[in-house]
């Protein structure tokens, strides 16, 4: 286990870290300061070109790295632009590689913010994620999406994407293996999943799947959005889920599903009628300080709430 | 032990670097890899099982590594079968056949191959061979174009400069000689090459395909990119399958618990697996010195 | 082809007929047969390596069943000469042949002639021993199994008989297949790789300097050797101990290097006459010690 | 006779036609990146940053993987060259040697996705350092010294003894034997190896996942030279993604629109540096070589 490991080297690494965190911090080499201040205008107007976005009421100096969710990663990733446009001091590195990740490594101390598409507690054992402050800061969505050249299938059931998914008890196929029997062409089904330890497939598999085991034998696992998108865009007779900005940004090549009739849309994950819907997490390793607190109650304001959110497929949190 | 100067204090010190950092390596790898038993109690010979269900929501969780090392082996003897006939060929042309002009070109080509990074590879098996196999091949199943197959093509293609080189070394190792008298005797060149030539040569050859077969073992991200990830024995090299070092790729950032743990026990049999051919690749050097 | 210099211009100084004619007129002398027909011929062979002239303007002739020694100073040209007969010399890039070469009448550079036909009918033995890493039976058996030949008895046959007339038989024959050829000693890897050749029953053996990585003995015994192979074998012999030229050949031809760092062939006589009385100043002053 | 003349001529036929493919392919895989880029392609795109939305650029990354190579380089060369002097010059035939040939042999073979997880152990969760440029050179070291190490000590190796023997008699010390006597005339082939382990740097992609971590800043600012400072670009302890690991990530975690035209154009960016490496290298070891020789 990671977390044994960096409790036992605990005291060394901690007084490491807070070495270079205090070192990166305060570091403001008069040089460097003047270059900093004389570049901030023009990054400042730079980066709000680029977001649009009203960057935070103030502005604290210092560098964090947050990594995790790669659903989320679109838009924390544009935050941190906004950010740091505003706040040319200021660094946010922002990283994917899974909601694991995000959470094994804001607890080891490896990040100062995890995101996850789903809870501690379903990940961590319940010493370690009480460790974890939980930040809500986003409602986020998944749509089912297919190959286009499935034809004629607008919208599934829950029931009938369970038919598609799970495994019958004792079976090693699903239900339904042709397309044909929704309603389409004539056409196997190519099941793409994710990892078994993505959060996507986590809520996927919650929400729709009722907690079912999916058919991975057969299927191809695809290791993030990006790849999935790529792999569903190529393969004929292909379904999957994706994040609501993965989709938007690839409309053209891959077909959206509607879920028991309702589109996956920002507007109907609002009003809670969409429920492939999860809330977006942000975990610190206690409470936050410095940058990262800053950087929270940014996410929380109205400029990210109201314009950056819906802008990027999100719903805001009320 | 004598007393030791200066320099050669250093020197010591620079070279015993490796070793430590090998002892740790095997260390750390190890600790990590038998934790899976050691902290989380799952008997050793679950992992022989060919179920992999690690996620600890759903019931019957078992942490079956049977899919990943038979589609790690699988994917790599393949690969071997297709680079070998390929890369010897290649090293005899470059050894034997090629006039200078040709092998002026064939040995900075080889240069460049090895150049070529692991992921350029993977991103070219994605969006070429993936959609050449689908379209192409769909008759003989290949319903996706990920699959064994694709994995071992582009591993074939990666380890192709790695056969090709050593065992160009082993050919031009070959005393002159050898082929002279072959040749005064009446035979053609092909009969030199095929009776002298490679007879002599059949170590460094056999160890330049264990190197390749090393390093296919361990390539990740190329891999991963094509092969679809299905843990499932493998059966068809038309359907999608999977490996050790893909899964940790995939799953190592997300998975935590036990099921990390099981990852880090992939990591120890990679290494016990690259520790084999090393082995074996000493052993055939000895077959060699004493011949 | 340039104006003939090298044999014919240095023979000329004195007013004989060719070196040939000069042997014919002793048979009683020297047990040559004056009739015997002509096995090798070249005829105003010049050898290049790329611009490099090596050798130039060489006109000798090999009578069948007999030994000719070539002898010369180091770079002379005496194994590109050699090498021309069962065109070895084709393996060296950018290596050219101009003028003649003859086997048995026929021009073996002719476009119809594969190399691979001149190499069975003129086998090569080198000048360091060269075994095959394999048994010592397969080291025999190499030539005649490329030729075709699958019979387990012939091929036995073909084997013995080879060793024997190498005169290693006696101290192989118990293990012939268990070792291997190159766990022979320098001497009885240089029979082997004479029996190796013989095996491929060749009509011509061309030896380049076939002693000079052994010691005395096993010299010797490759000598007796070739004094009793030249009964059915044609034999080219270069050697750089006059000694040994002087022992085992019947004639001698003597290459040295021209002024243009080219080699030419000096003189060729019957060995008796090149090393008791020379026609040629500088053959005297070579086989006497006094150059080269 | 002419079924062996035949086959001579179809064996002959078929290497050529293996070599000829061969190199076919590997034209064709550059041709295809080149044809593939040109349409996209601006000079901006080597310094712009990378952005998940257009197709923006990959200046850190550039960047980055210039960096690691010569923090890398800097951590891998004293050592390697060292152990190599001490594995040719002091180290006879014995069970140390033994293990340290092993070590290396073993080190080798062991796929870069295991030393990455050690690093990441190690480096990234042990120093408690997260995701850093040390980390991923640390990393890098792990697997590239034994590499160094060996090439360095056959580079050693390859010097005359007469040349040493010179030097004793001369009643130089050992050391300066090596030093003057040895080394100088090893240093091309010594070049050599280091070259060569260097182009290894800029292709690793799955030792670095998980240590020198997948975020790219933007924004640097090349005046700050406070190497502790996480936000100078010259600061070992920062993020630092690399060209290749930055191909990896742009077709997992990109957004879409552009994923195949930065792929492609960072693939391409990257075979053109490995080229310019290897003849980089060539001609350097050919100039040092006909240096040392000339002196």
């Amino acid at each position: 286990m990671i977390t044994t490991s960096a409790k036992r080297i605990g005291a060394l690494a901690i007084a490491a870290t807070v070495l270079v965190a205090a070192c990166g911090g305060s570091s403001s080499s008069p040089a460097a300061a003047a270059t900093s201040a004389a570049s901030a205008a023009a990054a400042a107007a730079n980066g709000a070109a680029a977001s649009g976005v009203a960057g935070p009421a103030a502005c604290v100096d210092g560098s964090i790295t947050t990594s995790g969710s790669t659903a989320l990663q679109p838009l924390i990733d544009a935050a941190g632009k906004a950010y740091t446009a505003a706040c040319p001091k200021s660094t946010i590195s922002v990283q994917g590689g899974g909601s694991g990740t995000g959470l094994t490594q804001v607890l080891q101390g490896a990040v100062q913010i995890g995101d996850s598409d789903v809870t501690a507690e379903s990940k961590l054992q319940a010493s370690d994620a009480s460790q974890l402050v939980d930040h809500v800061v986003t409602k986020q969505g998944w749509v089912v999406v297919a190959n286009t050249g499935v034809t004629g299938v607008t919208s599934l059931t829950s029931q009938q994407l369970q038919d598609m998914w799970a495994c019958p008890s004792g079976q090693s196929a699903p239900k339904i293996t042709n397309w044909k029997d929704v309603g389409g062409p004539d056409l196997p089904i190519v099941l793409i999943l994710r990892p078994a330890s993505s959060g996507t497939r986590a809520t996927f598999k919650q929400v729709v799947l009722n907690g079912q085991t999916e058919c991975s034998g057969q299927a191809l696992t695809e290791d993030s959005n990006g790849a999935v998108t790529t792999a569903v865009s190529q393969t004929p007779g292909s379904i999957s889920v994706i994040g609501f900005a993965y989709y938007q940004a690839n409309k053209d090549k891959v077909a959206a599903i509607s879920l028991d009739g309702v589109a996956g849309s920002v507007a109907n994950m609002a009003s809670g009628t969409y429920k492939l819907a999860a809330q977006g997490h942000m975990y610190t390793k206690g409470q936050p300080t410095g940058l990262t607190k800053s950087f929270l109650d940014y996410l929380m304001s109205d400029p990210i709430q109201k314009t950056l959110i819906p802008s990027l497929f999100y719903a805001p949190i009320q | 032990m004598a007393r030791l100067d200066a320099p050669r204090r250093i020197t010591l010190g620079a070279a015993l670097v490796v070793i430590a950092a090998v002892v740790l390596l095997l260390g750390f790898i190890v600790w990590r890899g038998v934790q899976l038993f050691v902290v989380s109690g799952v008997p050793v010979t679950q992992i022989l099982s060919p179920t992999w269900q690690p996620d600890p929501l759903s019931e019957g969780t078992t942490y079956g590594l049977l899919p990943f090392i038979a589609g790690t082996l699988a994917v790599m003897v393949v690969a071997a079968v297709v680079s070998t006939p390929l890369s010897v060929g290649l090293a005899l042309f470059m050894a034997e056949v090629a006039p200078t002009w040709a092998r002026r070109i064939a040995q900075p080509a080889m240069e460049v191959f090895v150049g070529i990074p692991s992921v350029v590879y993977g991103w070219l098996g994605l969006t070429i061979l993936v959609p050449f196999l689908r379209v192409h091949f769909g008759w003989l199943g290949f319903a996706t174009g990920f699959s064994w197959l694709a994995g071992s093509l582009v591993l074939a293609l990666m380890i192709l400069p790695t056969i090709t080189s050593i065992s160009y070394d082993a050919f031009v190792a070959v005393p002159a000689d050898m082929r002279s008298a072959s040749l005064a005797l009446g035979t053609t060149r092909w009969q030199a090459i095929r009776h002298v030539v490679l007879p002599a040569a059949a170590t460094g050859v056999a160890t330049a395909i264990v190197f390749g077969l090393t390093r296919a073992a361990g390539e990740a991200l190329a891999v991963q990119m094509v092969i679809g990830n299905a843990p499932v024995i493998p059966t068809s090299l038309a359907r999608p399958v999977t490996t050790l070092t893909s899964q940790i790729t995939l799953d190592m950032s997300d998975a935590t618990g036990t099921w990390n743990e099981a990852l880090w026990t992939m990591g120890l049999v990679l290494l016990l697996i690259s520790l084999a051919f090393v082995l074996l690749i000493r052993w055939l050097g000895r077959g060699r010195s004493q011949a | 082809m340039n104006t003939p210099q090298g044999a014919s211009t240095v023979t000329a100084t004195r007013p004989t007929p060719t070196p040939l004619a000069i042997a014919s007129l002793q048979p009683e002398l020297t047990g040559l047969d004056p009739d015997a027909p002509v096995k090798l011929r070249a005829q105003d062979v010049s050898i290049r390596y790329g611009d490099r002239v090596a050798v130039r303007d060489v006109t000798l002739d090999v009578p069948e069943h007999s030994v000719m020694a070539f002898i010369g100073p180091s770079g002379c040209g005496k194994s590109t000469v050699l090498r021309c007969f069962d065109r070895m010399n084709d393996l060296i890039p950018g290596a050219a042949v101009e003028g003649r070469v003859e086997l048995d009448g026929e021009d073996v550079y002719a476009p119809s002639v594969l190399p691979v036909e001149v190499r069975r009918k003129v086998g090569l033995v080198f000048q360091r021993p060269n075994p095959f890493p394999m048994s010592i039976y397969e080291n025999v058996a190499f030539g005649p199994r490329r030729h075709g030949e699958q019979g387990k008895a012939r091929l036995d046959d073909v084997v013995e008989r080879s060793l024997r007339q190498a005169a290693l038989w006696d101290e192989v024959k118990d293990d012939l297949r268990k070792k291997s050829g190159l766990s022979l000693s320098g001497g009885q890897q240089q029979r082997l790789c004479i029996a190796r050749t013989l095996a491929t029953d060749p009509e011509v053996i061309l030896m380049d300097e076939p002693c000079s990585a052994l010691d005395p003995i096993a010299t010797l015994k490759i000598e007796e050797l070739i004094g009793q192979l030249k009964v059915d074998y044609t034999i080219v012999i270069v050697t750089h101990n006059m000694q040994q030229a002087a022992r085992v050949s019947d004639r001698t031809a003597f290459f040295t290097l021209g002024e243009d760092r080219a080699g030419y062939l000096v003189e060729l006589d019957e060995t008796l006459r090149i090393f008791t009385n020379p026609a040629n100043q500088l053959t005297e002053d070579y086989v006497s010690g006094r150059f080269g | 006779m002419r079924r062996v003349l035949a086959a001579d001529r179809l064996a002959t036929a078929v290497l050529w036609a293996v070599a000829v493919f061969v190199i076919l392919v590997l034209v064709a895989i550059i041709a295809y990146f080149v044809i593939e880029s040109i349409p996209t392609f601006s000079l901006a795109f080597l310094f712009a940053d990378p952005s998940l939305t257009e197709i923006g650029g990959i200046g850190p990354v550039l960047w980055n993987s210039v960096y690691m190579l010569v923090l890398t380089m800097l951590l891998t060369v004293p050592l390697g060259v060292l152990g190599g002097i001490y594995m040719a010059e002091y180290a006879g035939e014995g069970r140390l040697t033994n293990a340290i040939r092993f070590s290396q042999e073993l080190i080798s073979s062991v796929p870069s996705i295991v030393v990455g997880l050690f690093g990441f152990a190690l480096f990234v969760a042990a120093t408690g350092w997260g995701f850093t440029a040390l980390g991923g050179a640390l990393t890098l070291m792990v697997f590239n010294l034994p590499l160094l190490l060996r090439l360095s000590e056959q580079a050693i190796r390859t010097v005359p003894a007469d040349e040493r023997a010179a030097s004793l008699a001369l009643g130089a010390t050992k050391w300066q034997t090596i030093r003057h006597a040895v080394l100088p005339v090893a240093i091309p082939g010594v070049v050599t190896g280091i070259v060569l382990t260097a182009g290894r740097v800029f292709g690793e992609a799955a030792a670095l996942l998980f240590t020198a971590g997948l975020s790219t800043p933007t924004r640097y600012d090349f005046s700050n030279l406070n190497l502790l400072d996480p936000q100078s670009p010259w600061s070992p302890f920062r993020n630092a993604t690399t060209l290749s690991v930055f191909i990896w990530k742009s077709n997992s975690e990109g957004l879409g629109n552009y994923v195949h035209e930065v792929a492609n154009m960072s693939s391409m960016v990257l075979i053109v540096m490995v080229l310019a490496f290897n003849l980089g290298s060539r001609w350097l070891g050919g100039a040092l070589q006909r240096h040392v020789s000339g002196l």
